[in-house]
């Protein structure tokens, strides 16, 4: 019943899924933030499961650009999968295509 | 995108410093056909009430589901402007909230206005390079941020072109 | 099922006559913890904001399923006291809904108060043996009807047993 | 996106399914009582199919129990179907088991 739930697991070796459901906005932002950082390491890829993430306002959107800016300091990947309407509207309204590695689902964010 | 903030000194009439109900704000054909108000503690928990009032409400006005989608995530930035400074008062205060839906001129849209109030000190207002407040000004037809004797306050309007009001 | 109707004269200084804000209510330790207050104008299109309201409450308070069924139910009940009323005001008036979470003794449950309040006239009231009254009354663990200076008040109290407040 | 429709159909002579999507509150008895009182007449049964009724209140219930009054005076036969949890909930609080012939689906609301 919780609104928002954020659970990882590991997918093969330094292979992280990170499974995001319901709202990220600024009630939930910290608590995502702290499951992700510190599976962003040096050769590691983390995807953000995002399938079942209905709503992302600007502060859940820049813990995802803070773990993108992160990865890429740390020569690690991290990448999005984020079909939901509202949540691609936010990615679309801030601009960050180039910011920010998106896939269309988990498969092929884990795969290259 | 684009942004907007009015002088301190537009429409002094719309913030009352002492917390007092604020006038039903008056359209050119009168004033608003329906107002809800809601105040919730300044607690980011608490804001997915302003969001699902403002979907409800939007829902009534014949907002399609992108305006629907839009309406959520203004209102929710609106709020984030308090509830994301560092220097706002914290969980002591409270965060009003009003939805006043406006007619326009004859055949005109009418308007739906949506205004987030709290008590701030003098530092605390938008960023306007903040990616919330940036989204924010392209979500709305119009935005704008006040304070008077205090109060904060974040306005959208939103246009309702081609609906019944 | 039961109901109970307090004198008008129990608890003063819940009700105020010209709609200032109502001073938080405090429990036995201490002043509420939360207090959502949501203004409806008088138009049963409008309830749908409180069931949702209090819903959202109830999620965040750790109520079950069924316990949120109850809540959304008593709520749009208490507006109806209201609403169905050939007596009440009216499209002019406006409903005013607080929900509370107060405090238990140490140790003992919580309790969320809600009351709806709409200024009426001396004959409104709910009729204790109307079907959504006495349905109100085994809903929630305690239910008192009260009009002073002008202002009706519906005043539910849930239990929050078992939980942390 | 109503939260509240109602549309009736007739399913052989003079039998008649009234459906009901959403929540009947307050603001939606009026409207279904319009659509059913000129279906109840004398011989016609009448079901009312609430598989997709959410929410009941007693202003809604008010217009079910009508319904049934006004079928038992004029030889018809108004049946509920109505299987969401928060309407049984009402109709359990309410008591209504005497006054409202209840069954588990359409199909067998139509029989017999
Ligand atoms: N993106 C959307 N698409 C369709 N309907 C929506 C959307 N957002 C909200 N709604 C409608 O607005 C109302 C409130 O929705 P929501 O904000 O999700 O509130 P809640 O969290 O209370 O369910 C619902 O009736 C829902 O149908
Ligand atoms: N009967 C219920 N069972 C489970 N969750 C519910 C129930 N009623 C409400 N909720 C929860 O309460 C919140 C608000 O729901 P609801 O009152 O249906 O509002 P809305 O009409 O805004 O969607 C939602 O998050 C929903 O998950």
């Amino acid at each position: 019943m919780d609104r928002f739930s954020v659970s990882a697991g590991e997918s093969g070796t330094g292979r992280f899924v990170v499974s995001v459901r319901g709202e990220l906005d600024l009630a939930a932002a910290e608590r995502l933030w702290m499951e992700l950082e510190p599976l962003i390491v040096p050769e590691a890829v983390v995807v953000l499961d995002g399938t079942e993430m209905t709503f992302l306002d600007s502060s859940g959107l820049r813990v995802l650009l803070q773990a993108a800016k992160r990865a890429s300091a740390s020569k690690a990947v991290f990448r999005l999968v984020a079909p939901q309407p509202p949540v691609q509207r936010v990615l679309e309204l801030a601009g960050t295509a180039g910011f920010l590695d998106t896939r269309d689902d988990v498969q092929s964010a884990l795969a290259g | 995108m684009y942004q907007e903030i009015q002088p301190e000194s537009a429409d002094p009439e719309r913030a009352k410093p002492d917390g007092e109900p604020v006038a039903p704000e008056r359209g050119p054909n009168g004033p608003a056909l329906s107002t809800v108000a809601l105040t919730i503690p300044a607690d980011r928990d608490q804001v997915v009430l302003v969001r699902s009032v403002a979907a409800h409400i939007g829902v009534r006005l014949g907002l399609t589901v992108e305006e629907l989608t839009d309406l959520r995530l203004a209102v929710d930035e609106a709020c984030g402007v308090f509830l994301l400074s560092p220097d706002f008062g914290g969980l002591g205060e409270a965060l009003d909230c009003r939805f006043e839906e406006l007619p326009g001129d004859d055949g005109a849209a009418g308007t739906l206005v949506v205004t987030v109030s709290a008590p701030v000190g003098p530092t605390l207002g938008p960023d306007e390079d903040d990616i919330g407040w940036i989204m924010l000004g392209a979500l709305v037809d119009e935005l704008t941020w006040r304070t008077e004797n205090g109060l904060g306050t974040v306005r959208l309007v939103k246009l309702l072109a081609g609906r019944e009001v």
